[in-house]
């Protein structure tokens, strides 16, 4: 199963990427806090931010379970307006 | 969808009135958030996650229909690069009477500062001596 | 004075924007009362007492800046006969924040309602058959 | 001492004019409500009306006294905006 992951503002900044697409074995449970949890790993600096998360368009719970072609979503609070 | 609610120029809000009017309404109130300048700010960079926020868009105008009598709602959103004075956001809210435009339209305005996937950063000023 | 507020024909508020905008303004609401129709309406005509409108709306304005932390206040109303859609009165308060601006503009339509020297008077339909 | 007296909307309807001078001996004591009372009698429709009042461009009380130049206005509640 593959899931794309969108950054935004500071946390495309710390990432240096707008997108990443990540496999994850199939046939095993993932929830959304886990690739959090390992985008945190790789990339320590997003420990520093608060983060909010969308998943296909909508905020989402970390535990919410991943399907296949999720698009997550990783940004600080948002500003509109 | 989106085409209409994000802009990438400053916008017209006599086209915006043109757009939802219809005989039933009798109130239009616009809130317009507007790029505020001081001697350090020449300028905002707004950056928009546009599938997602065409998205809460309408969940935002969907939730102000059921909690407000309203006749009409319009949003438009700048991206990209403003000056001070130009428009980053109009909200219209079209209705029979004027209390339910007001109430629709700061519900609207609150709800989209907490909710929209919208990021602005400020320009600052970098004057170069030009004499 | 009474120039400014008073029109004989409908009016831009894209144009009454850029009147009010200033660098300190990050937040503007506008209220636009507009002609309602129905079957039987028509338009509106409206009759004003200008020298005390103007007068008025001078002491009208003060109140608004005394009481709301706002930057400017540009209202315009309509007089003679309108059609079905044309704005009749446009409120616009500029503010730093929104809130004031809300709250201002609200004030203002208010106040207008109850002691703006104004007579509005419904045209009816009168359809004559060209067939 | 002279008073203008204007008339709006329902009011001018009825009064027929838009604007009367009214001519007060000098020396008498003339309060609104009496030239209001004056009106009501040559007028009798006015009486089925809510009258509001206006001198020199503001809402006056009943019980203001007139000045020589003065501009009355009366008219039935405003309804603006």
């Amino acid at each position: 199963m593959k899931v794309s992951v969108r950054f935004f503002a500071r946390c495309r900044e710390i990432v240096g990427e707008e997108r990443k697409e990540i496999e994850i074995e199939d046939g095993r449970d993932m929830l959304l806090e886990d690739i959090i949890t390992h985008l945190i790993n790789e990339y320590p600096d997003l420990k520093r931010e608060k983060l909010l998360i969308s998943r296909n368009h909508k905020y989402a719970k970390p535990e919410e379970r991943l399907e296949d072609m999720d698009e997550i979503a990783i940004f600080p609070p948002v500003s509109g307006g | 969808m989106t085409t209409n609610t994000m802009a990438t120029e400053d916008f017209s809000i006599d086209e915006l009135v043109r757009k939802i009017k219809k005989p039933e309404i009798g109130a239009i109130v616009t809130f317009s958030g507007v790029v505020r300048g001081d001697d350090s700010v020449k300028g905002l960079n707004v950056e928009i996650y546009g599938e997602m926020w065409a998205e809460e868009l309408e969940r935002l105008k969907s939730a102000a229909r059921e909690r407000f009598e309203i006749e009409a709602v319009e949003i438009v959103h700048r991206e990209g690069s403003l000056n001070v004075g130009e428009n980053i956001v109009v909200i219209l809210v079209g209705a029979r009477h004027r209390k339910e435009a007001f109430r629709a339209c700061e519900y609207l305005i609150d709800l989209l500062k907490e909710r929209a996937p919208i990021w602005k950063r400020m320009s600052e000023t970098k004057t170069e001596m030009t004499t």
